[in-house]
């Protein structure tokens, strides 16, 4: 990696560091349009965004470097993290297509564009690389700021009304103008005494819990699980742990660490263990 | 076309007036109806002065176009606000200008509101508006000779008629008025839709146009094909040609492009009808004389052929359909067809006596239909109906009125001594000359054209009074004073067309240069 | 090497990028593969400066960013009020471009 | 004096304008006015046609050129008037007979109250006609010519509320314009050919050209004289022309419009000569149309149609002349001045019995009447005498002379020619014979007058005679006075005419004359001629003098059935033209409608269900428009790698 001026031909180590990140971008990139749940895709996108930091730094671009690792990985995807969190896991997640034939088309599209912009690249004589020795030999920074500051410094500025718009966009989308008083708990216990259903508060999560199981439904008398002692988000998260199963087989695995523990001698259980074979056999 | 404009743009001026008119007519609030009315007649008036000192302006044998203005508009692609007239143009503007005044006072209680909806519910305004914003467009076009801005004006007439046609219709019509209604929006859909499709299709040649010529100014390609510095390849000019031409058959229109105007002058009330085949229409045989023929000779004579075959069938056509007709106005509609058979015919006629007949034509063809067509509207009005059949024996209880509207029928049969004759026989002389077989045909024309007007006036006027018709009132001063001065301008045009034909001909003759054709010499000259 | 081959890395990327907006349903998940996109011609444009030898490239670069930011921001703040307004981030549930 | 010539016109064409246009506070003048104008026209002609006789022979033609009305390049029509010996002949029939028909109108129709307008046509009328004699060219000539075809059109529908009326008159008109058809387009032959069509040039170039195209002009014109002068094939109008006012059947369509046709074909006779086959044309219509008349006129039980009969098989004499070239010329303007006479007579006196007898028209029911319209008898009886050609009357000069002149053809033509005139002469005397007995002489056969709506209401004293036996009383003064007038006129015109052939050497500078030499001797014609005559009236006696008319007409054989229809020529004109006309024209419009209209609806319902179709494209995901975006930038940069490759 060349100290200061990315050279016209790349070294060898530059080729070395190429290949071996480029793969990581590459398959970074992958993950980010596969992976199941957004977090992943989130993580293996700032991967593959760390990894450009670096090829930014290996053709001599190195402001561009930083900031696209101050930028890009440490703002922009902790955005895009928060925002998965608050928006949580969705349905939306599942890789199962709904429009008929969208997958084929859209690979069909990549294919067919990938290979033309490989083929415009292969057939593009681009051979001579000038380098950026002399642009950065005043230092990189300097010679960027030089033109922001001269050419494009019309569109530097624009750029900086583009952003405050953008936040303040933002704001507006986002923010919430509650309109009426919040209700108290008293206001909310007549509402539910005057719509007549729940009149005491919802039945609590967590039945048979193990650990602090609020995504656990309670179950019902006859067993099935009610949907009412999960959280809505959980629920439009849907994420709602299905008890009924899951508990007796917790149930079963805690008899038997129960027996391990007591020593019970094996002549019972070989007793035992015989007849309930036979009523197995005889079922 | 030089930088060169008169002293005082008086063509500007002139279609400037009505459009000025149009804006304020439509401002006069609501309760103020009557001073609507009163503000566009005068303005219409005005109008008229000012295309008298048009026409008084106009020397006939000077330069072809008179009254230039020249000034840049989209410099990118040439385009300029370019006016001039030459004969014909004057022509048409002086019918136009003289046409609007009658129309409007014809149309005085057309667009009265039947019941007051709301305060700001002002159709007469509207309506009188209109009709001076389509006055204002046609002597635009009349005047434009950059091929781009009359583009624009051709289309741009169509908001107004349609506004005009669908929405104020007829009151005398048959059935309910939800009835009335769907038909009224649909002649005007329909009337929309051909002239647009026209017009996109023109719009194509006329950027075609542009790609060949790189300029849009029409004296300058004229010039241009003229001297030959222009060469346009045969195809592409013979496509560009017929991109033009279609436009204008619509407009004009000619079989088999006609079905529009039966039902957009059966719909629309009598006035807006005049409007439509005695204004609007113009447009379109007078751009067939002035672009078709000038920026494409050689394509103009390669179609010929087709196209008087076409003309041939639409005055046939149109006589016959018109002799087939139970509705008043529809009539009318279908024998302008067959007039305007007459036309394209006396214009693709390519001598001199066909084109200064054809345009005669134009302008003798709006006067008599103006005056057939507005007396057969107070006709109807009175009795609330437009079927011939609901007619009889208004003769004897209407004698002005049924003279009137006897003068008007012979007119349209070019009875001599009535203007449209004089227009006729220029047209069947000329397409004679130089085919004889179509002047033939064509003088059948006559013929049917006496059919079914004198069947119309039998039917309505003639015969027993029925009891509909009984008390029937005669013409009131305000109708008179709107057909009398027609009926005295037809005479005196049929006697004495001469001042019309002294400004026509020379401009006819320059048309002629630009086709390079002569008139075929009679036999026996040519014998000797 | 020939530093060619950064613009084939950039163009696998933003192939694979629009790939991603076109299958993945998640609004968030698209926005990330937009954001890849964006990153593939940040570095196609780094290497053409590179390549020319001067910084305009770099400078076009930078401004991709900001206006990524911009839109990464504003576009987040959307799928929130989406989020909130009809509790999905599906892109397909805001179907009402249909007729 | 030549500028006299325009005030010829002008008078009557003032009077029309103020008539017309005058409003109803002229009704109690207008038809004095009317009457005024007419003879100011007359005593104009008069004097022109002294000061003509003041010159010279050749130099009696005057010419007025008032303006030029269209020129357009080498298209010159002009305003202009050429006043000749031919011209001047018409002008005093046209003006004396009808300042005679004015006075007479205004007894016949005093109780019209559109008496004015009445007078009005009358004099647009006279100005038309007047313009159509003394044109100096065609084009001018076409003017008059339709001019008189719309006033015919205005008087034959002058009760328009009889819709038997405003039928004839719409008749009239149409079958007029297909002869217009045939002038017009003999016009743009004559601009093609000569490029002129003023007289003076056209008449002297005809030699110049070929004989086809003559004798295509020739063709054209005579069938513009078919259409005016009801000639066959064209003649079916004349008959309905019947239900206009009697002053107007005798003025307009027994003394001067109809013989139009014969004008025209001898003032073109230089076209004609040169054009034997035009001419042949001419006298074979001409002969065809003198019997096809004749045999109609034996047949009509009402009067007027059956004069009507007699005029067209008259002008048949007079176009048959006209056909036979320099030799018939001048005898047919002759005998078509002398018919002018006889036959406005006959009519006025027709008119002058239906005045008596409330209107009646049915000779059936007629009879007896010379006791009680004495005045009415004897001009009506010299006007008979003078129509079947009674030695010395003038009919009896005319005729003659045409048969002679049909004989001088030569040749078989000749032969035959001769045979049909004289034939011709015969069946007049036998339809006349009848005509006059039925009316005036034998038993009263009178019947009360039917109501009043089925007799056209508005015919003058029409109401108060309604239902009520007719009591037969001589006309007022006013009609009587014009009566006598033409009866003089019928009585002695031909011997002035014939006295040293003064007409004849009078028109000859314009219709260049030569003696025709009938191959029999003039006396052996004349004496045939005779001996016709005498036979047709003796058949008619013996039928109608001695045995009484039955009132309601007897069946009759199958040709006097065919002859009561007119021979069936209007119904095949009703059956193929008018029902075949009406047929094409009720499918046109269908066509029009579904056709032409469908084939648009049509294009518009299909784009409109492609739309739709495409519509199930837009499913509205995001995504998939995404797609296609991305599929679209693909090919874009495919097209753009192609264009550069290539």
């Amino acid at each position: 990696m060349s100290a200061l001026a990315a050279a016209g031909a790349a070294s060898t180590g530059e080729a070395v560091q190429f290949w071996v990140l480029g793969t990581i971008a590459v398959v970074g990139a992958l993950g980010t349009i596969l992976m199941k749940r957004a977090v992943h895709s989130a993580l293996s996108l700032a991967a593959t965004m760390i990894i450009l930091a670096v090829f930014y730094l290996a053709n001599g671009a190195y402001f561009l470097g930083v900031v696209q690792i101050i930028v890009y990985t440490g703002a922009i995807m902790m955005l895009f993290l928060f925002v998965v969190m608050l928006v949580g896991v969705t349905a939306a997640d599942s890789l199962k297509e709904t429009i008929k034939g969208q997958r084929w088309l859209a690979a069909a599209c990549g294919l067919g564009f990938g290979i033309l912009l490989v083929a415009g690249l292969g057939r593009a004589s681009l051979d001579t690389f000038e380098g950026l020795g002399t642009a950065n030999a005043g230092g990189n920074v300097e010679g960027l700021a030089a033109l922001i500051f001269t050419t494009y410094v019309f569109a530097f500025e624009i750029t900086g009304a583009l952003l405050i718009t953008a936040a303040v966009g933002a704001m507006v989308l986002t923010h919430r103008e509650r309109t009426e008083r919040a209700l108290t708990q008293r206001e909310l216990s007549e509402r539910r005494v005057r719509e007549g259903k729940h009149l005491p508060p919802l039945p609590a999560p967590g039945v048979y819990a193990r650990h602090n199981a609020v995504d656990i439904a309670g179950l019902l008398p006859d067993g099935t699980p009610s949907e009412l002692t999960v959280s809505r988000t959980l629920r439009a998260r849907g994420q709602v742990r299905d008890v009924s199963r899951q508990a007796l087989a917790d149930l079963r695995a805690l008899e038997q660490r129960a027996e391990e523990r007591l020593g019970r001698g094996p002549s019972e259980p070989q007793a035992s263990r015989p007849q309930g074979r036979k009523e197995e056999n005889a079922q | 076309m030089s930088e060169s404009s008169t002293v005082f743009p008086l063509l500007t001026v002139t279609a400037a007036l009505p459009a000025a008119g149009a804006i304020l007519t439509a401002a006069v609030p609501a309760a103020r109806r009557t001073a609507a009315k009163w503000l566009a007649l005068l303005v219409s008036l005005g109008t008229l002065v000012l295309a008298a000192f048009v026409v008084v302006r106009f020397e006939p044998d000077g330069a072809r176009y008179q009254l230039t203005e020249s000034h840049a508009w989209i410099e990118d692609f040439g385009v300029r606000y370019e006016l001039g007239v030459d004969g014909i143009g004057v022509a048409l503007i002086a019918l136009t200008a003289l046409l609007i005044p009658f129309i409007v006072l014809a149309g005085w209680h057309d667009a009265d509101p039947l019941e007051t909806r709301s305060r700001r519910w002002r159709p007469t305004q509207g309506f009188f508006a209109l009709i001076l914003m389509v006055e204002a467009m046609v002597i635009l076009s009349f005047a434009a000779t950059d091929v781009f801005l009359f583009y624009i004006l051709f289309e741009a007439m169509l908001i107004p008629m349609y506004f005009l046609i669908g929405g104020f219709g007829d009151r005398a019509h048959t059935g309910s008025d939800e009835n009335a209604a769907a038909q009224r929006s649909y002649a005007a859909v329909k009337f929309l839709l051909y002239n647009l499709v026209g017009g996109l299709i023109m719009l194509a040649a006329v950027i075609g146009l542009y790609v060949v010529a790189g300029n849009f100014s029409l004296t300058e390609i004229a010039e241009a094909r003229a001297s030959g510095s222009l060469e346009m390849a045969t195809d592409t000019e013979r496509l560009l040609f017929l991109g033009f031409f279609f436009a204008f058959a619509v407009k004009a229109p000619l079989w088999p492009l006609h079905t529009w105007l039966p039902n957009a002058m059966g719909e629309a009330t009598a006035p807006v009808a005049v409007l439509i085949t005695a204004v609007v229409d113009k447009v379109g045989t007078f751009a067939m004389l002035r672009f078709c023929l000038q920026l494409f000779p050689e394509a103009s004579k390669w179609a010929t052929p087709v196209i008087i075959a076409l003309a041939l069938i639409s005055i046939v056509y149109g006589a016959l359909l018109a002799v087939g007709q139970r509705d008043i106005k529809r009539l009318v509609a279908y024998a302008s067809i067959s007039h305007f058979g007459f036309i394209v015919m006396g214009i693709f006629a390519m001598t001199s006596q066909g084109q200064s007949g054809a345009t005669l034509y134009m302008v003798n063809h709006g006067i008599s239909t103006a005056a057939l067509m507005l007396v057969a509207g107070f006709l109807i009005t009175r009795r609330g109906s437009r079927l011939i059949a609901d007619y009889g024996g208004v003769q004897k209880v209407a004698p002005v009125l049924a003279g009137t509207f006897l003068v008007g029928g012979l007119a349209t049969l070019s009875l001599p001594g009535l203007a449209p004759f004089v227009s006729e026989f220029l047209v069947l002389v000329g397409t004679f000359a130089r085919y004889p077989v179509a002047g033939i045909i064509a003088t059948t024309g006559i013929v049917l054209a006496a059919l079914y007007t004198l069947v119309l006036y039998q039917r309505t006027m003639t015969g027993p009074v029925k009891e509909e018709v009984r008390a029937m009132p005669d013409l009131k001063a305000r109708e008179l004073v709107v057909v009398a001065p027609l009926i005295a301008l037809l005479l005196v045009l049929g006697v004495y067309p001469k001042p019309l034909t002294e400004i026509v001909d020379p401009a006819v003759r320059h048309t002629m240069s630009d086709v390079q054709q002569k008139d075929p010499r009679p036999e026996v000259e040519a014998a000797k | 090497m020939n530093p060619v081959n950064y613009l084939y890395l950039a163009s696998l990327l933003f192939t694979i990028g629009a790939a991603g907006v076109l299958i993945r349903r998640n609004a968030i998940v698209v926005f990330m593969c937009v954001e890849l996109m964006l990153n593939a011609c940040n570095l196609a444009l780094v290497a053409f400066s590179r390549m020319h030898g001067n910084l305009d490239g770099q400078i076009i670069a930078f401004f991709t960013m900001v206006v990524a930011a911009a839109e990464v921001v504003v576009g987040l703040a959307i799928i929130v009020s989406l989020f909130r307004s009809r509790h999905s981030a599906s892109v397909d549930d805001a179907s009402l471009m249909k007729l | 004096m030549e500028n006299l010539i325009a005030l010829l016109v002008a008078a009557p064409l003032l009077g029309a304008a103020v008539l017309l246009c005058g409003g109803r506070r002229l009704d109690r003048a207008g038809h004095r006015l009317g009457t005024l104008l007419a003879a100011a026209s007359f005593v104009i002609g008069a004097v022109l046609f002294f000061d003509m006789l003041g010159r010279g022979a050749e130099e009696r033609a005057l010419h007025q050129h008032l303006f030029s009305w269209v020129p357009v390049e080498s298209f010159r029509a002009d305003i202009a008037f050429q006043l000749d010996q031919l011209s001047m002949t018409f002008v005093l029939l046209i003006t004396g007979v009808g300042t005679l028909i004015h006075v007479y109108s205004i007894g016949y129709m005093e109780h019209d109250e559109r008496r004015r307008r009445f007078f009005g046509y009358l004099n647009l009328f006279l100005a038309a006609m007047l313009l159509l004699v003394l044109a100096d060219n065609y084009l001018l000539l076409y003017f008059g010519w339709e001019g008189v075809g719309l006033a015919s059109y205005l008087l034959i529908g002058f009760w328009q509320h009889k819709p038997s009326a405003a039928t004839a008159a719409k008749k009239a008109f149409l079958v007029n314009r297909v002869g217009d058809m045939g002038l017009s387009i003999a016009i743009m032959l004559m601009f093609t050919t000569f490029g002129t069509f003023a007289f003076g040039p056209v008449l002297a170039a005809a030699g110049e050209t070929g004989e086809g195209m003559l004798t295509a002009i020739g063709l054209m014109l005579l069938l513009a004289a078919c259409g005016k002068s009801a000639q066959v094939p064209l003649q079916s109008w004349l008959g309905d022309a019947m239900e206009g006012p009697t002053p107007v059947s005798a003025l307009i369509h027994a003394a001067t419009m109809v013989t139009a046709g014969v004008y025209l074909i001898t003032r073109s006779g230089a076209i004609f000569n040169a054009a034997p086959d035009a001419q042949l044309a001419v006298v074979v219509v001409g002969a065809v149309t003198l019997l096809f008349g004749a045999i109609v006129g034996c047949a009509k039980d009402d009067i007027k149609k059956a004069l009507a009969g007699s005029t067209m098989s008259q002008i048949g004499y007079m176009i048959l002349a006209a056909g036979l070239g320099p030799i018939g010329y001048a005898f047919a303007i002759m005998h078509l001045v002398t018919h002018g006479f006889f036959k406005a007579g006959l009519f006025l006196g027709a008119g002058s019995v239906m005045h008596g007898m409330n209107d009646e028209v049915d000779m059936r029911k007629y009879g007896g009447l010379r006791k009680y319209m004495p005045v009415t008898f004897v001009t009506f009886g010299l006007g008979y005498l003078a129509i079947i050609g009674f030695p010395g009357l003038s009919g009896f000069w005319s005729k003659d002379k045409i048969i002679e002149a049909a004989f001088a053809k030569g040749g078989t033509e000749g032969w035959i020619l001769g045979a049909v005139t004289l034939l011709g002469a015969g069946i007049t005397a036998y339809y006349m014979t009848r005509v006059m007995i039925m009316t005036f002489f034998g038993e009263k056969r009178w019947q009360p007058a039917p109501d009043a709506d089925a007799v056209p209401s508005a015919e003058p004293a029409a109401e108060d005679h309604a239902g009520r036996m007719p009591h037969p009383h001589e006309s007022p003064k006013s009609m009587t006075v014009p009566m006598i007038l033409l009866a003089f006129g019928s009585v002695f015109a031909g011997g002035l005419f014939s006295l040293n052939s003064a007409f004849v050497h009078w028109l000859e500078p314009v219709t260049a004359f030569e003696h025709g030499h009938p191959p029999i001797g003039a006396a052996a014609v004349t004496a045939s001629t005779v001996v016709v005559l005498l036979i047709g009236v003796g058949i008619a006696y013996a039928q109608y003098g001695r045995k009484p008319v039955p009132v309601v007409a007897p069946r009759g054989s199958l040709l006097t059935r065919a002859a009561r229809r007119d021979l069936l020529q209007d119904d095949f004109n009703h059956v193929v033209l008018v029902r075949g006309g009406e047929h094409l024209t009720r499918s046109l419009v269908y066509m029009d409608h579904t056709l032409v209209d469908g084939v648009v609806n049509g294009t518009a319902a299909s784009v409109g269900g492609l739309s739709g179709r495409l519509r199930k494209l837009q499913n509205g995901f995001a995504r998939s428009y995404a797609v296609s975006m991305f599929g679209g930038t693909a090919v874009l940069i495919a097209a753009t790698l192609l264009m550069r490759g290539v």
